[in-house]
């Protein structure tokens, strides 16, 4: 029995081959397997080519894996379109439609010539059946399910749901497609099996999204109500959950006219009291620049989510990269930081939605979460989330003593005042971009201006505390060190697991608060470290230098990175770290001696 | 306060000394301001008061209101802000005419065809004040400033004409010149339920034309209360607004009779429909089970 | 006979205190002295206090000094107001209007009672000599000349100048209140004569001017023909000054309806050929974000100038800070590399401008131009500056071979592709924010992504080339060193005559060019240096982490910074490396004897 | 190229093949103008093509003209400093709805009150088509879309009657429905001297309303040229403009007959008039020299 399958599936825009991932990822969460699903389309914004990855497993994943299980080819034009994210090996079971007219032994592959390779009549089964070839989609499920043994229950049982109010023939049609699919592989076995196994822990549903919907689902979770905004790839369906949400709990979406005015009127709503959030992408980000910057001086708490595309510019809209860190942290004009905090999939991208509102109210500021496009338009299954591990700070309000002689920017020993709103008797302030004093009157004063630099920054120090910010796997004396963050940390989880299997020693930190840079922390992971990489998924290595800034890396930790569409594999991770392994071994000799 | 609990002018006057130059219109229309507030009669603690950056988007500042004087030219979005957050309070927002019709020039039709509840005045004085003496959008084509050493080669921006065509339901003008006359379109422009705008005529005395100065205005205005101009029609408004910069007409340009509901209204009703369909917070992440 | 004098002189906003500043500055430098004049506001518009400090001295001087050798007050309110801006110490001529009513003894000042102390009936003087107390600063600039002996000559020209227009009464009762001041002078001698020596070499005018009006000439002179801005406080100046001469050179000046159309209309300027320019403070170059990384993918020359101010957001407007230097370097989106230069004083803003120019137009790029307020707005003299060795550079355009089959973006050698623009036949092509192709034709492949931005990062290596953006000045073999950049390299490069006088063994490096960090020349300047400091004025020490960044500096390197607005003094820079000497000693013992 | 030397609609045509929606308005838009361009004949080099981000904005890749296809909302200040940097080059601006009322809306006003010589051409659609079916500035109210699920709760944008606010002196309407009617309004339109717009309603297939599609149009759409509309009158064009989104009115709304100068002319002039001061550039360091 196999534990882990990759299915890719390409076709041009009517197959429907995205839905077909779709439907295969829900029916396999729903028996409990492990499943990630990608879907990648060409520029066209309809009638072009699409594709899906789906990964299914019997335990945890953690990436959209690499070389194909199986290969499905609607027709070959379209799957070759795709090039590196559909890769096929030699072990790569491939199915296509026979209708393609090409032949198993003249692949329009390159490079490789895969041994099992099906060419099978999709789409006549599909008229066949249905009587039309819009039902190619389901034969192909019905192959799935066959030859892989995966979700036949599940997948029948969401074809007649999504069928349901559809005329009688048609869902008959469908179901007579998906049979047909499952006959055929009857009929043709494979011939090394490669049927997956039951999922671990049994067959309770997990839930299955993408990182968007979580993250908007972690906004109403904290209380949010007000999200402002402006649409744009691959951040749009944060604000789509949100439009269908927010009202319900009282709260407010304005799609504003642009990015500025998104994150002007969630600054406004958090002046006014309200848990507040705006989310973009890169261009966006750019434009929110000044406002950023305001929220800061004015201390506000504020969400700003940053779903990250290639760069710079426009650039690739629909690929993901990390490159916008260096933004994230230090965009904004003058002496100001902002935390900055980074999920690294789909089910903790909830967790980290919270803690950046439960920050921002904390220390009355505005937190970039800066996701990207891979783990926010991925569908991953996740299990329950203990939500009581997860309680939502409300920001300190001043109390009726303190709104006698009110001072909204009184210097307090932790940094931290108490804020009042509109609404507020005896609370009354100015709030402002300018520089201020205690009270919030403007102030030209170099010596003000220092005492309030100083509050600002220094009211992050309890920032110290958020310890599961940070999560360090592995071998905790390792030699051998990882740090990564954003999708790029799925990655080297699963290299983790390989290199340790490899009996390589190796340990992973991943941080999920990037910035302020937490020096003890690295420290701290880094004493026994003499060799490794941070890997992430930017030409510059941005996490790299920024960690330079502020901490003294082994000479021989150095920055693994490259700019963004082409994901890392975790081979190329493992790689690097044998030959970290032998560099060191050579550099040290006797010194990597098993320790005990 | 006033004995009688009713709320004063003074009421709204914070302690801090308004640092415009002597003889600046804002003063005036600080004071009609606080005037009209007191009319009014809602607690300063009730009111959201926000501006751009200029110098009159210092006036939140001398007010007892909550003020926010914000960044150059993004007061209305963050007013709008406010008021879909809170829409209890009273929200203001004021400012330059460089702030409102030059950098935040692209917020003013969304703000206007969206109808937030919020007034918004700007001191139009043709001038960019703070930073002194550059061109403004307003400036008339020809004005000859520091950026326009030769004279401005373009036309003004008409900020009335603008605002008719957004479709605000609430126009006016005024001038400090006339303080009982701008007094009473602050004051109908707040109680107004919708966007109201107000286009003050604000001289600069140190920037600004020294022929359009206050003494000017009190000489030259034209007000439409006395020429028994009926406000209820907007493409008459439009018509009357092209004499912007050509003659001061002051008081209310357009009044819809027939107000329709305000975003923020709507909003409300949204929220109290969609209510029941809530599930307990924390059970959002129950949206996600497959099928 | 003394070699430098620092005067500071307040008053309310009638008194003309900064003309008669302006006058003196003027005079002095048609003289041939070395002048720096700053002025100061309070924050009314009009009416409200102004001071300015003026420092004349016979040799070269490079900030604008401390504590105050000469104090005027018209008024003791309005000068308190200043604060630490005009400093009095214990030797500090003060002079002060005796219609104050302030007993000399008495004076309102802390902690300081100056031994030469005059109160001088100023107004009555000016009245009795011009009928009107507005000759009081004619009255003052009498005095200062008759006292310190300085540009009687030329004050009195411009006197005549200025008034030249008028009518003869009042040109008359303007040099009688100047007289009237020397006459006052000459019967009440200074206690110690504080009179100030001829300038060295001699008495040829030298040229006066600030830092955004030499920024402007800086452009006229490269060839700029485009600038597109919106005013903000302190870079308006350059705006202004191009609205008076760009005409004149064919070119045109846009302001705009705000900072995005400003720089949006100069990178149209420059996509359509021309050399082009848009200049800003801290939130206007926010603002400018997402068109800088436009132009940076488009790979289109455009200079920006950022004339720094107190930060974040609208912060201190008219105060000096250098913080914005993250936000220079850092702030777009995506992975994408700009040159910043950072002039250090009024003179050197033309070279460093003129680089930027050159450096943009070579290298198809944007280019910040890191200048800040002191330097912007302060009134400085210079020698004239010899542009032959300053040669304008032209973009590459093709060569009608290259426009046979004309790809814009080009993968050569070193980068750069040849650059054509409309109007030039067989040159059509898409300029774009999109990642592109050779062609410029939009790609979603991660490889062609790779390429370009490796491209667009590995022509900056000529970069190397331009050694003359480095500076290093003092003892070559010191183990103490300075860095410092922009407006704080003044401070420091007075910090090391100090020092070096004092017998300590130090060095300066000052960067013009701030990124890319240009790591050999740092390793190099470091080499034998055991401690120093990296001076700057940002709380956060912005370059001191950038170059952490890249070069492993010595742990003893160290940053000295601190918040805007307070400018360092040169003896505390002194002070630091007194103590680094000491701790050196401490640590190294032996080791740190003479060399030879 | 033709053989007598003139150029054909093909020569503006490039080799990038469009990648719209079949069936997408903008096809028809870009035939247009391959038509409207031939007809006028300037080489394709010396036209400049500004566009933003969107659908819509797509279209320079689709000529041989230079292009530009810029960051979203502002093509229009690019444009400008094209032309003002090179008078001589034809510069056109096209994009979206959004592109050009909601995020590049600040920009409107400004171009057409300095009157640069520029046409501008919107791809009207009423939706958000790049990122898949967003509401848009010129949504009727109640639009369903996946950021209004509940409809919409504020009035469009009229582009129209924007525009004609704002001064322009050359307004016109069209959809590809109508080729001959759009290529010529496109056609007059660049050869207008000064700031010319025109509306395009453009259909989106894909996520616009199924009820205003190229068939509607071509069924609904009134011809002004067919009712002996006078297009003369700024105040009856704005009339006109009223029944944006109601009817589709196609043709020239306004085009002024008395067209005043440019920007660009007027730029030239203060060139040709001032280049007489100018010394050397390396004596500009002489402006310093003190008295
Ligand atoms: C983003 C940004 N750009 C520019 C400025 C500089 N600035 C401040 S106020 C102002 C214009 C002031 O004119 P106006 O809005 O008419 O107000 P007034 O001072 O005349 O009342 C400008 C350009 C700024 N603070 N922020
Ligand atoms: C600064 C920025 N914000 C948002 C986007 C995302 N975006 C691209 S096109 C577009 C709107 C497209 O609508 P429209 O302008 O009407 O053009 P259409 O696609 O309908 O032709 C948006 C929101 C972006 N690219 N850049
Ligand atoms: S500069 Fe003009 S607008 Fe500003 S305070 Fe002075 S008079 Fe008023
Ligand atoms: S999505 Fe709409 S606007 Fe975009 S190409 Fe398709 S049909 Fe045209
Ligand atoms: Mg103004
Ligand atoms: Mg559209």
């Amino acid at each position: 029995m196999n534990s882990d399958l990759v299915v890719g599936m390409a076709g041009s825009g009517g197959d429907g081959i995205v839905s077909a991932g779709e439907a295969l990822t829900a029916s396999a969460a729903s028996e409990g397997y492990h499943v990630i699903m990608t879907k990648s389309f060409g520029s066209q914004i309809r009638g072009g080519e699409s594709s899906c990855r789906v990964r299914l497993a019997t335990g945890p994943i953690f990436n959209s894996g690499g070389t194909l299980d199986v290969a499905v080819a609607l027709n070959w034009d379209d799957f070759m379109k795709f090039g590196g994210e559909l890769p096929v090996g030699g072990k790569t079971v491939v199915i296509y439609d026979a209708a393609t007219g090409v032949e198993p032994n003249a692949l329009p592959l390159v490079g490789v010539a895969p041994n099992e390779v099906f060419s099978v009549p999709i789409g006549d089964m599909a008229k066949r059946a249905s009587g039309s070839d819009r039902g190619k989609n389901t034969v192909v499920l019905g192959l799935l399910a066959g030859w892989f043994g995966i979700a036949q229950e599940a997948l029948l049982k969401g074809i007649r749901k999504r069928f349901a109010k559809k005329a009688a023939a048609v869902l008959a049609g469908a179901e007579q497609s998906f049979n047909a699919g499952m006959a055929y592989a009857a009929e043709h076995p494979l011939r090394h099996s490669r049927a997956i196994g039951r999922p671990d822990g049994g067959v309770a549903s997990r839930r299955i999204t993408d990182g968007n919907e979580i993250c908007a689902a972690a906004a109403i979770y904290s209380g949010c109500e007000f999200f402002g905004g402006y649409p744009i790839t691959p951040s749009t369906e944060i604000m789509q959950f949100l439009s269908r949400e927010i009202w319900k709990y009282g709260g407010t979406l304005l799609q504003a006219e642009d990015e500025i005015a998104g994150i002007g009127a969630a600054v406004g709503a958090s002046f006014a009291g309200k848990k507040s959030m705006t989310a973009t992408s890169g261009p966006g980000m750019s434009l929110k620049t000044e406002i950023i910057g305001l929220a800061s001086i004015a201390e506000l708490p504020l969400v700003i989510v940053n779903v990250q595309r290639g760069g710079p510019s426009t650039g690739m809209p629909t690929k993901t990269e990390q490159s916008d860190l260096y933004q994230a942290v230090f965009s904004a004009h003058g002496d100001v930081v902002r935390p900055v905090l980074a999920p690294t999939n789909v089910a903790d991208t909830f967790a980290v939605t919270v803690h950046a509102f439960n920050i921002a109210e904390r220390f009355q500021t505005p937190v970039v979460v800066l996701s990207d496009q891979e783990i926010a338009q991925r569908k991953e299954s996740f299990d329950p989330i203990d939500t009581s591990r997860l309680p939502c700070v409300q920001r300190r309000i001043p109390t009726a003593a303190e709104l006698q002689e009110y001072q909204r920017f009184r210097l307090t020993d932790d940094g931290i005042s108490p804020i009042s709103c509109p609404g507020m008797a005896g609370g009354g302030y100015q709030g402002a971009g300018i520089e201020h004093n205690e009270a919030g009157s403007p102030t030209a004063s170099g010596t003000m201006h220092l005492r309030m630099t100083e509050k600002r920054f220094h009211k992050f120090d309890a920032l110290r505390e958020y310890t599961d910010l940070f999560q360090v796997e592995g071998d905790p004396l390792a030699d051998l060190a990882l740090i990564s963050w954003g999708s790029t940390a799925g990655i080297c989880r699963e290299a983790l697991h390989m290199a340790r299997e490899e009996g390589l020693r190796v340990k992973l930190l991943v941080p999920y608060l990037l910035y302020p840079v937490m020096e003890e922390t690295y420290r701290e992971f880094l004493v026994n470290v003499r060799a490794g990489f941070v890997v992430e998924q930017s030409y510059q290595g941005q996490l790299y230098r920024i960690l330079r800034m502020y901490v003294d890396l082994p000479a021989e930790v150095q920055s693994c990175a490259r700019a963004g569409a082409n994901p890392f594999q975790p081979i190329e991770v493992v790689e690097r770290l044998r030959d970290a392994s032998l560099r060191l071994q050579r550099l040290y000799g006797e010194t990597l001696q098993p320790r005990e | 306060m006033h004995a009688s609990g009713a709320l004063e002018a003074k009421d709204y006057k914070s302690d801090l000394k308004p640092i415009w130059c002597p003889g600046c219109g804002d003063f005036g229309v600080l004071s009609a301001l606080y005037r009209a507030l007191a009319n009014i009669g809602r607690s300063p603690h009730e009111i959201a008061f926000v501006s751009g950056i200029g110098c009159s988007s210092r006036i939140p500042g001398y007010t007892t209101a909550y003020g926010f004087n914000s960044v150059h030219g993004r007061a209305l979005p963050i007013a709008q802000g406010i008021k879909l957050a809170n829409p209890d309070l009273l929200v203001l927002v004021a400012g330059g005419d460089g702030d409102g019709f030059s950098i935040g020039g692209g917020h003013v039709p969304h703000a206007i065809r969206r109808n937030i509840d919020i007034t918004y005045i700007v001191m139009d004085n043709q001038i960019y004040g703070l930073t002194k003496g550059q061109l403004s959008p307003t400036s008339p084509r020809g004005t000859h400033t520091v950026t326009s050493p030769e004279g401005s080669l373009e036309d003004p921006v008409n900020p009335l004409l603008y605002v008719l065509g957004y479709g605000a339901h609430f126009v006016a003008q005024s001038t400090p010149a006339d303080q009982i006359g701008l007094t009473a379109v602050i004051e109908e422009a707040i109680r107004f339920p919708g966007f109201a705008f107000v286009n003050v005529q604000s001289p600069c005395v140190t920037f600004g034309d020294p022929n359009q100065q206050l003494k000017a205005h009190k000489e030259g205005l034209k007000s439409l209360a006395k020429i028994n101009y009926d406000p209820s029609h907007r493409v008459k408004a439009m018509a009357l607004a092209q004499t912007y910069g050509k003659d001061l007409y002051t008081g209310v340009f357009y009044r819809n009779p027939n107000p329709p509901p305000t975003f923020d209204s709507l909003v409300r009703e949204r929220q109290r429909h969609m209510a029941p369909q809530a599930m307990p917070r924390e059970k959002i992440l129950d949206t996600f089970l497959p099928h």
